[in-house]
C-alpha cells in the first residue's frame, strides 16, 4: 500500500519561490540552524523515517466527512508552515516530507491511521486531529508507540501527555479572562450557559460556572445542552428571553452553529439587545453562518485574522497567496500553523529527532514569530498565550477589542473540578 | 424473474464434503496465508475487519436467506463492543491509576462529568463472567424484543429496514447524549488489560487475532450447518414464499425473530472482539452509516455466501483503507460507485462472480467433452426479489388477490 | 419569575407556541418529499438529505450570482432560488430514477442501498465543487428579521416563511394527489400497478415523475432551510435522521400520517425543550417514539387494504 | 345431509375493506369428506372467503368454526396445525428447493424453530414423501429443482405439499388454471382420490371441470350466497343464470 507522499509539487514550489521575498521576513526572525553535517545516526537513534536528506512527518486530519468543514484550515496551515520551513532549508538540513492520512471524521479510523503513521511509516512527528474524540482515540496509540502529536484545537483540558504538544488553548485559558471581561466591561452578573452536548462544552461551562459563582459572585440563570447537529433553537431562545441574562455564554458547535445564530437573528435577538460571548465561532465558522447574522456579538479566542502585528500580516499574506484571496483564518488554523514551527524549534534545540529528546526539549521553547504574537511551551506541553475578545463584523471578520496578558496553561485546574 | 439460487441448493447431490471446501480455503487464508504475509500492523487491521465479518455473516443469514434487511446491525455490534469496553474500562480505572481524579476509581470520563460514584448499571461489569454473558444476552434480548414487536405485526421489507435504522439513530443519540455514563462522543477509550493481561502488546495482538479468526470460522461453520437443516430451507422458503410457509403451519414470525436474534448475537461477538483488538469503543459504530456499510460488505461478498461475506468485509475495508490513503478525494466516489455497481450489476457479489466463472468453466469443459446436461448448465444469477408479500399495511405494489 | 410582567410571560407563551408550529413545518417540509416517494413507490430514497443540500447550494449559487451580476435582484433572488432549487432537484431526481431506480423496483431493499451509494457520490461532488467548508447565502433582509407587534414579542420571519411554504406545498401536493388527473393515475398505480398499466396508464412515467417530484420538494425544502440552517457538503445528514423518524412514526402510506407525526414530534420536543435541557428533551422524545413504535410498529396511521 | 358431520361452519361472516363489503353476512357449511366447489363471477368474494377461513384476512364480523373450534381469532399457523390446508391461485412453491425438499419442508414435524433445527430426514418422512409424490404424479422428479417443473406440475406439487400435512379440510384456489387437457384429467382424478377421506373446497371457473368433481356447488355473488346445491340444481337457478349471463 503506497502512501501519497506530498513532496511539495513543482507548481507549489514555483508559487513559494515567488513568495520568497515575502517569506523572508518570517525566516529572518528564526535562527537558521541548517546543519547538514550531522549524520543521521546521530540525530535519529530510534529508527524514525529520517534519512540524510529527508524527514517524514504525518498529517492526520479529516479530509472527508462532517469534520472536513473544520479541519481543512488546519491541513492548509500545517502545509504552509512545512513549505516555509522547507524553503528555509528544512530541519537539521533535511527536507520535510508529508504523509497525509484521512481520518474521515471517524474516530476509529483516526486510531488506525495513527498506528499506520507511527508503526509503518515511522514518522518523526504527526500534525493532526481536531475533535477531542479523535485525539482521545489516537492518544493511546501515541503513548504506546511513542510518537509526537501536535494538536491544534482549543479543548477542554483535563489531559496532559508527554507525547502531545497542545498548540491551542485549554479551557481555562479561553474562559476565565473572557468572563472577567464580560463582568468588567458589560457589568454582567446573570449568565446563561449553552452548549452542544459533549465533553468540551460541558467541561468549559463547568469551569465557567465555578468562576461566575465563586470569583465573579454572579449567577448562572440557565444552562442548556443540545445534541450535536441539533437545528432547532426556538425553545432555547424563548427561555433566554424569559430569563433575561446579562450575557449568554455560547459553546454551540458544528452544523448547529449556523442554525443557532440564524435563529437568534430571526427571533429579534440582536447584539444591541443581548450580549453574547462565544468561544466556538472562529472566522471559519462565520463563513457558514454569514457575517450579517453575527454582527456585534463577541468571541473569545487567542487569535483573530484581523490581529494587527507584523507576524500576522506576513502569515495572512502568505496564507492568502497560497490558498486564494477568499481564504479565512480562524483560531485553530493559526494554532495548527504553530505546530511545525514548534517542532522545528524543539528538534533543533534537542539536536535530534528522537521523540523522547523532543518531548524533553519542548518546555521553554519560545516562538516570537507566531502570528498570535508570542507563545511559549509550558512544562505541561501546553502554550502560554493571550486571550482576545473580538467583536463580529458584517464582513465575517472580528474587530479585536480586548487583549489579556499572557495566560499560563492549567489543563487540570484546581478549584474548577 | 428468477429468484436467486444459493449455491447450497444447487450443489444438491454433490458429496457433502464439497460444501466445506470454501470454508477450508478461507481458514487457510486467514489462519495461515495472511499471518505469514502481513506485518503485525496490517494483520491487526485484518483482525479489525474480521470483526465486521461477524456482522456480515449475520446479515447473510438474516438478509440473504431470511430476506430481513436490518440497517441497524451497528446497534448490536456496538452493544457487544460497549459491554466489553465497560469491563476493560473498569479494570483500567483502578483507584491507583486514577488517583488524580476528583473521585478515584471510576472511569475518567465520569469524573469529567461530575459523577462521583460508579452508576449501578456499571457495577456488574466488574465481573468478566457477567460481561461475557452481557455481550451475548443484551443485544440478543434487544433483537428479540424488536423482532417480536415487528415480526408479529408483519412489519417487513423496506419498512423494517428503516425502522432498524431509526433504532440505530436513536441509540447513537442516546449514547452520545448520556456521556457521563457512556463516554459520549469520545466513546470508551484507553483500554489496557483484560484480567491483568495487557491487550496492547504484540503477543496479545497475535493471540487476539487468532482467537477472533477462530471464532469467526466457527461462526461460519455454524451458519453452514444451520443452513443445511430444515431451518435453513425454511428460511429460504419464507424469504421467497412467506405466505406458503405460514400456511404450511409455521409461525413465520418466530423463525424471523430467531434468525434476527442470531444475527444480532453474532454482531455483538464481533463488537466485543473489536473492542479487544482496537482498544476502544465509540458511538460511531452504532449509528446509521456504519450499519449500512456493514450491509455493503455483505452485498459485495455475496449476500448468499457466508464465506463470501468474510471476503467482502476484507475487500471493502482494504479498498477503503487503500483508496483513502492514495486518493483521499476520490474514495467516496469509489465507495458510492461500488455500492451502486454491486447492487445493480452484481447482486450476488463476489461469490456470484465466482459462481459465474465456475459455471463458464464447467460449460466450457462440458462443451469440450461434447456433452452438456441441463443440470450442469450454469445458472445465470438473477437478482433476488424481495418477499413478494409485504405486510398488509405496507404493501405498495402489485399482487392480485 | 423575577422582574417579569404578566404580559411579557404571555409573549413568551405565544412565541413558544409559534416555535412548536414552526418546528412542525420544518419537520413536515423535510419529510414530505421522502414520504411521497415512499408512500407511492415503496422506495426509500437514502439520498434525500443530499437532495435537500442541492436546494441549499442552489440558493447559495444564486445568491452569489445575483450579488455579483444583478445587485438589484438581491432582495428577491430567494424566491427564484426556491423555484430553481425545485427544478434542479427535480431534474436530477428524474435522471436518477431513469438511470437507477427503475431497474430496482422489484428489489426495494436494493434501491435503498443504491441510493445510499448515490448519497456518498453526491456528498463528494458537493465537496469537490464547493469546497469542504460551509458556505452562507446572503439572505434578503425581509426574511431574516422578526415581526414585532409589541415590545418583547418577536415572531421570526423565517419561521413564518417556512410555515407558509410548508402549507402551500402540502396543499399543492394534496391537491395534485386527490384532485388532479395525474394524481388519480398515481393513486391507481400505487393500488394496482398491473391494472393501471392495462388501462393505459404509463406507469413507468408515473413512477419517474413521482420520484422527481419527491426530489424536487426536497430541493425546495433545502432552499428554505438556508434561512434556518447550514449549507455544507454534509448538511443533509443533519436532517436525515429526523426525516426518517417522521416518516416511520407517521406510518408508511399516508400523507395524513406524516403530518400527524411531524406535528406530534415537533410539539413534544419543543415543549420538553422549554422545561428541560435540549439533549434530555431529545432523549425523552426518542424514547417515547421507540416505545410507541414497539407497541405499534406500523406507525400512527395505517391503511386497511385487501391482499 | 344432517347425518353427516359438519366440519366447517361459517356463520354470518362479513369482512369489509374501507367500507367495501367483500364478504357480506355469509353462511356456509361443509361436511366431512365433501368436495365443495365455490363458483361465482369475478369479485364475488370467493378468494376472500378462503382467505378468511385460513386466516389470511381477518373477519370484521361473524364466526368460522372448524370441528367446533372458533377460528376467527386464531393465528394462521395454528389453523394449519388444526388441519386446514390452503393452496393459492398461482402456484406457490419453493422454486429453488428440490421437489423432495418442497415436500419435506411441508412435513408436519419440526414446525417450531428448534424443532426445525433438529429435524432429521428419517424413514417415516421419506415414506410419506414417496407416497405423496406418487399421488401427485411426481415420483420420478423428486431430485429435480422445483423451478424446472411445468406449470401444471407445480400446481400438483403445491397440492402435494398440502397433502403432506394430511389436512382434514383442503382449500384449493383454481387448481387447474393454466393446465393442459390431459393435466386437467389427472387433476380431477387426484381431487376425487384425495377427497375420499377429507373435506375439500375448490374455487373453479371451468364448469366442465366443476361438473366432474363437485359433490355440491355454492354460488357466491357480491359477497353473498346466491345458491347452493348440486351442479344441475344451481345451473337451473334463474338467479345464477342472471348473474352469469348478466344484463
Amino acid at each position: 500500500m503506497k502512501p501519497t507522499v506530498l513532496n511539495a509539487p513543482s507548481n507549489l514550489r514555483a508559487i513559494s519561490r515567488s513568495l520568497r521575498t515575502l517569506l523572508f521576513g518570517v525566516m529572518a526572525s528564526v535562527p537558521l540552524l541548517v546543519n547538514a553535517g550531522t549524520t543521521t545516526a546521530e540525530v535519529n537513534t530510534t529508527g524514525l523515517a529520517v534519512t540524510d536528506s529527508v524527514v517524514k512527518v504525518g498529517q492526520l486530519h479529516s479530509a472527508t466527512g462532517t469534520m472536513a468543514i473544520s479541519e481543512t484550515g488546519s491541513i492548509q496551515a500545517e502545509r504552509l508552515a512545512i513549505d516555509q520551513i522547507n524553503e528555509m532549508g528544512g530541519i537539521l538540513g533535511r527536507k520535510i516530507e508529508i504523509i497525509q492520512e484521512d481520518g474521515a471524521s471517524d474516530w476509529p479510523t483516526f486510531a488506525e491511521k495513527a498506528r499506520k503513521l507511527l508503526v509503518n511509516d515511522k514518522v518523526a512527528a504527526v500534525f493532526g486531529c481536531w475533535t477531542s474524540a479523535s485525539r482521545k482515540a489516537v492518544l493511546p496509540v501515541f503513548e504506546k508507540e511513542n510518537g509526537m502529536l501536535y494538536y491544534p484545537t482549543f479543548y477542554e483540558g483535563l489531559e496532559q501527555s508527554k507525547n502531545v504538544i497542545y498548540t491551542g488553548q485549554e479551557a481555562t485559558q479561553q474562559i476565565i479572562a473572557g468572563l472577567d471581561w464580560l463582568a468588567k466591561t458589560k457589568g454582567a452578573k446573570k449568565f446563561y450557559l449553552v452548549g452542544s452536548d459533549y465533553i468540551w462544552p460541558r467541561t468549559s461551562n463547568k469551569i465557567a460556572r465555578k468562576h461566575i459563582e465563586n470569583v465573579l459572585k454572579g449567577e448562572v440563570v440557565g444552562e442548556d445542552y443540545f445534541p450535536l447537529g441539533h437545528t432547532q433553537f426556538g425553545s432555547l431562545i424563548n427561555k433566554i428571553k424569559l430569563k433575561k441574562p446579562d450575557a449568554v455564554y455560547s459553546i454551540i458547535v458544528g452544523g448547529s452553529n449556523v442554525a443557532w445564530w440564524k435563529q437568534l437573528k430571526a427571533a429579534g435577538v440582536t447584539s444591541d439587545k443581548q450580549t453574547i460571548l462565544t468561544i466556538s465561532v472562529t472566522e471559519d465558522e462565520i463563513l457558514g453562518i454569514g457575517g450579517e447574522n453575527m454582527v456585534g456579538f463577541y468571541a473569545a479566542m487567542k487569535y483573530f485574522q484581523s490581529l494587527d502585528n507584523d507576524n500576522n500580516k506576513k502569515f495572512v499574506a502568505a496564507f492568502k497567496a497560497k490558498y486564494g484571496d477568499k481564504a479565512v483564518i480562524g483560531d485553530v488554523t493559526q494554532a495548527a500553523y504553530l505546530g511545525p514551527w514548534l517542532w522545528k524549534a524543539a528538534v533543533e534545540k534537542a539536536g535530534s529527532f528522537d521523540i523522547d529528546k523532543i518531548a524533553a526539549a519542548s518546555p521553554g521553547i519560545e516562538l516570537k514569530t507566531a502570528p498570535e504574537g508570542y507563545v511559549k511551551v509550558h512544562e505541561n506541553h501546553h502554550l502560554w498565550s493571550k486571550l482576545r475578545i473580538g467583536e463580529a463584523l458584517a464582513d465575517g471578520q472580528y474587530k479585536v477589542i480586548y487583549e489579556s496578558d499572557l495566560i499560563e496553561p492549567n489543563p487540570v485546574p484546581k478549584g474548577y473540578q | 424473474m428468477n429468484i436467486i439460487t444459493p449455491s447450497t441448493a444447487s450443489a444438491a447431490g454433490a458429496p457433502a464434503w464439497r460444501a466445506w471446501i470454501p470454508l477450508a480455503a478461507l481458514a487457510l487464508f486467514i489462519l495461515a496465508v495472511l499471518p505469514l504475509c502481513l506485518d503485525l500492523f496490517r494483520l491487526n487491521l485484518v483482525g479489525k475487519y474480521l470483526t465486521y465479518a461477524f456482522v456480515a455473516i449475520g446479515l447473510v443469514l438474516c438478509w440473504g436467506y431470511g430476506g430481513i434487511l436490518s440497517l441497524g446491525q451497528g446497534v448490536f455490534f456496538g452493544l457487544g463492543g460497549y459491554a466489553m469496553a465497560m469491563f476493560l474500562k473498569l479494570e483500567a480505572s483502578d483507584p491507583e491509576s486514577t488517583k488524580i481524579q476528583s473521585t478515584p476509581g471510576i472511569p475518567d470520563f465520569m469524573d469529567w462529568n461530575q459523577i462521583t460514584a460508579l452508576p449501578a448499571l456499571w457495577e456488574p461489569f466488574h465481573s468478566l463472567a457477567f460481561t461475557l454473558l452481557a455481550i451475548v444476552l443484551v443485544p440478543g434480548l434487544m433483537a428479540f424484543v424488536i423482532g417480536v414487536a415487528m415480526f408479529k405485526r408483519r412489519v417487513g421489507g423496506v419498512y423494517f429496514a428503516i425502522m432498524t435504522q431509526a433504532f440505530a439513530a436513536m441509540l447513537s443519540i442516546l449514547i452520545i447524549g448520556q456521556q457521563g455514563y457512556t463516554g459520549g462522543v469520545n466513546g470508551i477509550t484507553d483500554l489496557k488489560t483484560l484480567n491483568g493481561w495487557d491487550i496492547r502488546t504484540d503477543h496479545a495482538k497475535y493471540v487476539l487475532y487468532f482467537l477472533n479468526a477462530g471464532l469467526l470460522l466457527a461462526s461460519v461453520a455454524l451458519g453452514q450447518v444451520l443452513l443445511k437443516t430444515k431451518f435453513g430451507k425454511l428460511l429460504l422458503a419464507l424469504r421467497d414464499k412467506e405466505e406458503r410457509v405460514r400456511f404450511s403451519g409455521y409461525d413465520v414470525a418466530a423463525f424471523k425473530v430467531f434468525i434476527f436474534t442470531l444475527a444480532a448475537v453474532l454482531s455483538a461477538v464481533g463488537g466485543a472482539m473489536f473492542t479487544l483488538q482496537v482498544g476502544f469503543m465509540s458511538p460511531s459504530f452504532v449509528g446509521i452509516v456504519p450499519s449500512i456499510e456493514m450491509v455493503i460488505f455483505t452485498a459485495v461478498g455475496g449476500r448468499l455466501s457466508l464465506v463470501g461475506a468474510v471476503y467482502g468485509s476484507l475487500a471493502v475495508n482494504f479498498g477503503k483503507s487503500y483508496f483513502s490513503e492514495s486518493f483521499p478525494q476520490l474514495w467516496l466516489f469509489l465507495m458510492g460507485g461500488l455500492f451502486i455497481a454491486v447492487v445493480m450489476l452484481f447482486p450476488n457479489g463476489l461469490a456470484g462472480l465466482a459462481d459465474s466463472v465456475r459455471g463458464a468453466w464447467q460449460k466450457w469443459q462440458a462443451r469440450k467433452a461434447g456433452q452438456m446436461t441441463a443440470r450442469g448448465a450454469p445458472r445465470t444469477p438473477a437478482p433476488p426479489e424481495d418477499e413478494p408479500a409485504a405486510p398488509t399495511a405496507l404493501r405498495v405494489k402489485g399482487g392480485a388477490a | 419569575m423575577d422582574g417579569m410582567s404578566f404580559s411579557e410571560f404571555g409573549s413568551v407563551l405565544i412565541m413558544q407556541g409559534f416555535n412548536g408550529l414552526s418546528y412542525f413545518s420544518v419537520l413536515l417540509l423535510m419529510a414530505l418529499g421522502l414520504a411521497i416517494i415512499f408512500g407511492q413507490m415503496g422506495v426509500i430514497n437514502m439520498a434525500h438529505g443530499e437532495f435537500l443540500t442541492i436546494g441549499a447550494y442552489t440558493t447559495y449559487l444564486l445568491s452569489v450570482l445575483s450579488s455579483t451580476y444583478a445587485p438589484w435582484f438581491e432582495s428577491y433572488y430567494f424566491i427564484a432560488a426556491i423555484i430553481v432549487g425545485f427544478g434542479v432537484a427535480f431534474v436530477i431526481g428524474y435522471l436518477v430514477e431513469w438511470l437507477m431506480i427503475r431497474h430496482l423496483y422489484k428489489r426495494p431493499l436494493d434501491s435503498l442501498l443504491a441510493t445510499w451509494g448515490l448519497s456518498l457520490i453526491m456528498q463528494q461532488t458537493f465537496r469537490s465543487t464547493f469546497g469542504p467548508k460551509e458556505v452562507s447565502a446572503t439572505l434578503p433582509a425581509w426574511l431574516m428579521g422578526s415581526y414585532s407587534p409589541k415590545e418583547g414579542l418577536d415572531i421570526p420571519l423565517n419561521g413564518l416563511f417556512v410555515m407558509a411554504l410548508t402549507l402551500a406545498l402540502t396543499s399543492a401536493v394534496a391537491a395534485i394527489m386527490f384532485y388532479s388527473r395525474w394524481g388519480l393515475r398515481v393513486r391507481a398505480t400505487t393500488q394496482n400497478r398491473a391494472m393501471a398499466g392495462a388501462v393505459g396508464i404509463d406507469t413507468a412515467k408515473i413512477d419517474r415523475l413521482t420520484f422527481a417530484l419527491g426530489c424536487g420538494i426536497a430541493g425546495v425544502a433545502g432552499a428554505a432551510f438556508t434561512t434556518i440552517g447550514s449549507t455544507g457538503p454534509t448538511s443533509g445528514s443533519l436532517y436525515i435522521v429526523d426525516t426518517f423518524l417522521v416518516v416511520v412514526f407517521g406510518g408508511a402510506q399516508s400523507l395524513l400520517g406524516t403530518i400527524a407525526s411531524a406535528f406530534s414530534i415537533a410539539q413534544t420536543n419543543s415543549t420538553l425543550e422549554f422545561f428541560m435541557t435540549g439533549s434530555i428533551a431529545k432523549v425523552i422524545t426518542l424514547a417515547t417514539i421507540i416505545g410507541i413504535l414497539l407497541l405499534r410498529p406500523e406507525g400512527l396511521f395505517r391503511l386497511r387494504v385487501r391482499k | 345431509m344432517s347425518s353427516a358431520r359438519i366440519v366447517l361452519a361459517v356463520d354470518n361472516l362479513s369482512v369489509s375493506f374501507d367500507g367495501f363489503k367483500a364478504v357480506n353476512d355469509l353462511n356456509l357449511y361443509v361436511e366431512q369428506n365433501e368436495l365443495r366447489v365455490v363458483i361465482g363471477p369475478n369479485g364475488a368474494g370467493k378468494t376472500t372467503l378462503l382467505d378468511l377461513i385460513c386466516g389470511r384476512t381477518r373477519a370484521t364480523a361473524g364466526s368460522i368454526k372448524f370441528k367446533d373450534m372458533e377460528l376467527t381469532r386464531m393465528p394462521e399457523y395454528e389453523r394449519v396445525r388444526r388441519g386446514i390446508g390452503r393452496k393459492f391461485q398461482t402456484p406457490s412453491i419453493y422454486e429453488n428447493l428440490t421437489v423432495l425438499e418442497n415436500l419435506e419442508v411441508s412435513y408436519p414435524r419440526g414446525r417450531t424453530v428448534f424443532g426445525s433445527l433438529f429435524f432429521r430426514r428419517d424413514a417415516a418422512v421419506m415414506e410419506r414423501v414417496k407416497e405423496v409424490a406418487e399421488l401427485i404424479y411426481l415420483d420420478e422428479r423428486l431430485d429435480d429443482a422445483a423451478e424446472l417443473l411445468s406449470h401444471g406440475q407445480k400446481q400438483w406439487l403445491e397440492i402435494g405439499m398440502l397433502l403432506m400435512q394430511d389436512p382434514e379440510l383442503l382449500m384449493l384456489d383454481e387448481p387447474v388454471a393454466g393446465m393442459s387437457v390431459s393435466e386437467r384429467e389427472k387433476t380431477a382424478e387426484l381431487l376425487t382420490r384425495i377427497s375420499s377421506n377429507r373435506s375439500v373446497i375448490v374455487i373453479e371457473h371451468d364448469m366442465e371441470f366443476v361438473k366432474r368433481i363437485a359433490h355440491r356447488v355454492t354460488v357466491l355473488h357480491q359477497g353473498k350466497m346466491l345458491a347452493e346445491g348440486s351442479m344441475d340444481h344451481v345451473q337451473a337457478d334463474p338467479r345464477v343464470i342472471e348473474v352469469y349471463l348478466g344484463h
